[in-house]
């Protein structure tokens, strides 16, 4: 899909793990994935993968290249185009007491299996009275690229409205393989949601076994003058702001990764903006209705009389997305968008 | 087959026929709310493919599933007393009438959604292989249900992987107010499930001992790994579509010409005519039913509401009971 | 499907179109919608209706009730339990140039569908550079009503995020028949969405046509201590609730009808806060993202120095609907909830 | 056929094929972005079904629709240019390789959700039905779009409703990366369709004339009412899914067995040997290719990307060209 060749071909150096001035090892978000599938898999027989194109294929991400290979057909399923059935089955499947880890190859494919998602899988533990649960983790990309209007989405804040459901959207290699791992051991309904851009970012990941509660967002930078908050490839674009605007302005922006997104804990964050007294939140949905809406919402409601200006938002432009690449441009918000708005937010 | 259970296929008709009336009279005191889908005239169906099924097998099914609740085993005070949505209900009153449970036999629900299950019972299907258990899970459906992307995609899905799994579709004529003949390109659904290369047949769903018998070919067929089966069950609701229907779709004549095919006294007549069983035994086997009916009223009608501090428990299934309130009500 | 027999026995009556005090014609929301068809299904022979059970059944709202009769089979079309394909089949008979209304029987269902809604029909006129359209009118019904967990939603929020689709969910007759005219004669896809139980609620409507441009948000009630805003049945409640506070509380309530969802208009809202300085938003959806997020959002944006106090949400109690009466009755928000949460906003 | 039709088809099949090429090449330069899907193989199936099509006839195919496109009629020039994301191309640089449209000829797209244009094209025949036009609607779609319940739910429908509606499934054996046998339980697509009671035929895709006869028979049965057909055309992809494709499903041999059955060279044999054609006649229609080819390039490449001011124009028809921006960026 979104990945190139050129990718392709860099994905063998990519293995190689990296070890960092600190002597700590760095891997890829990708990699940190495939350990944890890998580790999973090892510790229990009935974790299994399903997805369209994850086994000869490698999965359009090639997330799970190799993985067929090694754990035969039986436990890494090629499904067919059949995002609604393959979810339901995934669900099924771990309704009658297996671990399926199910790739739906984009969130905008993800569409076709809402009612699984949030009729079905979400609705499975509570609709029944607690007798028994549905504990499927969904895999599953946003991203963007030239892809046009119909594979450009991200639908985060859809699902982050469902009660029964746990949303994640890491933006770290530790996070990804943390959370990816307690997902599968988790007795719940599990949106896992990566992004096609930063899968070969690296980050330090311990070589020991951990896994990461799936809950609460993490300061990822310290700081006095506004709160930047974002999630997924949004964090990392807010800290690469948050570094311009501390040279170039000598703005200190605190930064926050939501990291999980239902439950959505905005106490970190609340408490963030009671020092800094504004807050800007980046995303990459269409600004109407987007995540921020809510963050900004409890911001105003728990932060009241600590704001000294209203809580900014930067989203995308509200069109679908076009192909043309100038076009694309202006419609994801970037570093500059990101910058202006704390500008704004300070003035 | 013994004289036993031949009465006992009786006695579960009869039983899930009385309860479903009790509780349409309940509804119209307004004891029970929202949906009450009748299985009423469909008895023969679910008695005949539940008796085929064992302990391992898993279940899967529509909304109209008080009688696959009876007939598997759930406790008829625990069915009547979820109508009437309390505490002491199969879910605690959390589900009501279209999503009844029985996990102590794999029943799975009762659920909503047309045709949303039968992936679910796919993927049990797939467990089962995963497993390499000797079960075979089972969905059931309507005729209406085939015209969903979600049936034909799962039976793709059982077809291609050869799963052990079922396909029991109730083709009571109608879907809803809307004829098969206005809803499906196709008359007989089987044909659909043959379009995905499964094999299956057409019964008299009316006939209960025949529902018994292609159950058992059913569950033999995928047990031995030849994969999926399609039974298509050919039957008629007596009742409206659920408690607000009109009935505006079809004919008193229509309704008749059906009701003078009712499972039940049908059956009787069959044993009586064989000589199986005796009037006194049906006498005795319908006074236990009521006393049975009566006593699921009585329960239901005496027991509590579900505590209003229960109300967040098990949204998520690993807080459990402590039920902890989300971060914002 | 919610209406019952006594509610259809009283269809009858319900018929009757009543004269009100002031001598204006009075007749319910049903009817409204029905007449609205009819005299779309009048002026135009390319519009037809499809839907599941619209026909021999009368819709399960009965808002079709005899227009099969009438029209016949080729111009009110039953449709099979087939959500996404229908949903599909009137989308691209909006592209080849008639003007089906589809009725999608509860929103429920939608989440089926969803892909053609947001993936497909939303799309079209952007994605093909405006060389051609997609004018298809989904109606569809939120509500509840011990439905259960899967029937008793409301996803408003969510189609309310999607750029290049209409968004309408009326609270009176008036509205309900002006909109639906405008949206089958428009060029635009809209959802229009009803709610199960305000069907029989009466209202005034002109006997002369006339159709409502989709867009805006109405004042229902003036007042000057606090603004209360709603939609759909929502909106009624808030009116009530408004009555009961000036009666019994001495306050003065503004109610704002936001009737339009998409483009939302929140211009109204901003103008009235600046006036009452607080506010508060009630909704049926959980309150965790639901579109009193947004319209919280954007107060604090363009009316922050005005603000007395947070802006308040009721919403529904964040759990799977519970089919128990009593504790569907915790979870939707009632006059009580919204009389509390407007103290606290004057507190 | 007259030489001219026969050449013609030449003509088309060698454009298309030669256009593709040189769009990768401009891939690889970094002039196309995103998604770039190869008909190439596969070119008989379009030209064929695309020439028994009249004015009045609407298609939609999948994102696989540069072949489509340029069969149809629309203008190299602003196809190529539409790859570039320019201003001057077919959608404006909205759409983008997967969207291409022509309306002049009903080509309503271009649509990149597997299998849900499907009910779109259903849709069209349902409007043609209404308006009582003689005219047919086509929906083009892999076999891999055969397992999707949007598939399903549109068939029964046009069979249902006997809409005028050709099917035509591109079976190039392969969806992405997984082959028909792991995705699909039967191995014809044809099957599926029979399950909803449609008609149809399998045909040899790499052959133009057997593509452009089954397209007459197609259209001639829907538009004497009796409903629509389904056209299984048994192709091959040469190139990977899209450019990103480290095609590890597949072997070189394979690859190599079915190029041997490439249509294009096939079809210059067969005019050859039936002396219909001479060696000149190829030379001078594949000269001209190469230079409307060429020029397409120069064209996309020396036309402006779309003006930053028009972003938000269309997002509402209604609207048109004024664009308002929302009330929120
Ligand atoms: C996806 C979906 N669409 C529509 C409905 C409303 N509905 C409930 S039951 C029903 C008819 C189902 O007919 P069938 O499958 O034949 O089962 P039956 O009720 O006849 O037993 C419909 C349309 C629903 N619950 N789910
Ligand atoms: C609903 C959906 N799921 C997955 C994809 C990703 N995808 C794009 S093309 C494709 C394969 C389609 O195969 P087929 O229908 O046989 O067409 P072909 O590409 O072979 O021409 C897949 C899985 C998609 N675009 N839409
Ligand atoms: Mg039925
Ligand atoms: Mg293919």
């Amino acid at each position: 899909m979104a990945s190139t060749l050129a990718d392709l071909k860099s994905l063998e150096e990519d293995m190689l793990a990296q070890i960092d001035e600190n002597g700590i090892r760095e891997i890829t978000y990708r990699q940190a994935l495939q350990e944890a599938l890998t580790e999973e898999m090892t510790a229990n027989e009935n974790v299994i993968l399903m997805g369209e194109d994850i086994g000869a294929y490698g999965g359009s991400y090639v997330v799970t290249r190799g993985f067929q290979e090694e754990w035969g057909r039986e436990r890494v399923i090629d499904t067919p185009i059949s995002e609604l059935g393959m979810t339901g089955v995934a669900t099924g499947a771990a309704i009658a007491g297996i671990r399926p880890v199910l790739e739906i190859m984009t969130i905008n494919f993800s569409l076709l299996a809402m009612d699984q998602i949030v009729n079905h899988a979400a609705k499975i533990s509570y609709m029944f009275g607690g007798h028994f649960n549905a504990p499927v983790v969904i895999r599953t990309a946003a991203g963007w690229g030239q892809l046009g209007a119909t594979h450009s989405q991200t639908f985060e804040a859809w699902y982050a409205h469902v009660p029964g459901l746990r949303v994640v959207m890491p933006s770290t290699p530790l996070d990804a393989k943390g959370f990816l791992k307690s997902a599968i051991r988790g007795d719940d309904p599990v949106l896992f949601i990566e992004h096609s851009l930063i899968y070969r970012n690296r980050g330090p990941v311990p070589t020991e076994e951990y896994t990461l509660p799936l809950e609460g967002s993490e300061v990822r930078r310290e700081g006095t003058d506004v709160t930047l908050i974002s999630w997924s490839r949004g964090a990392i674009l807010a800290q690469g702001a948050a570094e311009e605007l501390q040279e170039e302005h000598g703005i200190s922006c605190e930064v926050i990764d939501m990291r999980v997104l239902r439950p959505l804990d905005t106490d970190t964050v609340v408490e963030s903006v009671k020092k800094t007294n504004r807050a800007v939140i980046v995303e990459e949905s269409w600004r109407t209705l987007g995540l921020g809406a809510e963050i900004a919402a409890r911001i105003q409601e728990d932060a009241f009389d600590y704001l000294d200006a209203p809580v900014g938002r930067v989203g995308s432009l509200e069109v679908p997305m076009p192909y043309a690449r100038n076009l694309e441009r202006l419609v994801i918000p970037g570093k500059d968008e990101v910058i202006q708005a704390v500008l704004q937010a300070l003035a | 087959m013994d004289t036993g259970q031949l009465l006992d296929f009786y006695r579960q008709m009869y039983l899930i026929r009385r309860f479903e009336e009790r509780a349409a009279e309940q509804y119209a005191y307004g004891k029970i709310g929202g949906f009450l889908h009748l299985y009423i005239g469909e008895e023969a169906v679910a008695v005949g493919a539940i008796a085929a099924m064992t302990e391992k097998d898993h279940l899967f099914t529509h909304y109209r599933d008080h009688g696959y609740a009876l007939a598997i085993g759930a406790d008829p005070n625990a069915a009547m007393a979820e109508l009437f949505g309390k505490e002491t209900g199969t879910t605690s009153g959390r589900g009501g009438s279209m999503h009844m449970i029985h996990p102590e036999r794999n029943f799975w629900g009762g659920y909503a959604i047309v045709g949303g299950h039968i992936p679910l019972a796919v993927g049990a299907g797939l467990a089962i292989k995963h497993k390499k258990e000797d079960a075979v899970s089972v969905a059931i459906f309507g005729d209406g249900a085939t015209n969903n992307g979600a049936f034909h995609e799962a039976a793709n899905m059982a077809s291609l992987w050869k799963l052990p799994v079922v396909f029991l579709c109730e083709n009571n004529r109608y879907g809803m107010g809307t004829a098969v003949e206005y809803a499906s390109a196709v008359p007989q659904m089987l044909t659909k499930a043959q379009g995905h290369g499964i094999e299956g047949e057409i019964v008299d769903g009316q006939d209960v001992l025949a529902m018994y018998a292609v159950m058992q070919r059913a569950v033999e067929h995928c047990k031995s790994g030849k994969g999926p089966y399609f039974i298509e069950a050919m039957t008629y609701r007596f009742r409206g579509h659920s408690m607000a229907d009109p009935e505006s779709y079809r004919d008193r004549e229509e309704v008749e010409r059906f009701r003078q095919n009712d499972p039940i006294p049908l059956f009787k007549q069959q044993l009586l005519d064989a000589e199986k069983a005796s009037a006194e035994d049906f006498e005795r086997i319908e006074a236990e039913v009521e006393e049975v009916v009566e006593e699921a009223v009585r329960f239901a009608d005496e027991s509590d509401f579900p505590p209003p501090s229960t109300i967040y428990d098990w949204v998520y299934f690993s807080d459990g009971e402590v039920g902890k309130e989300p971060e914002r009500g």
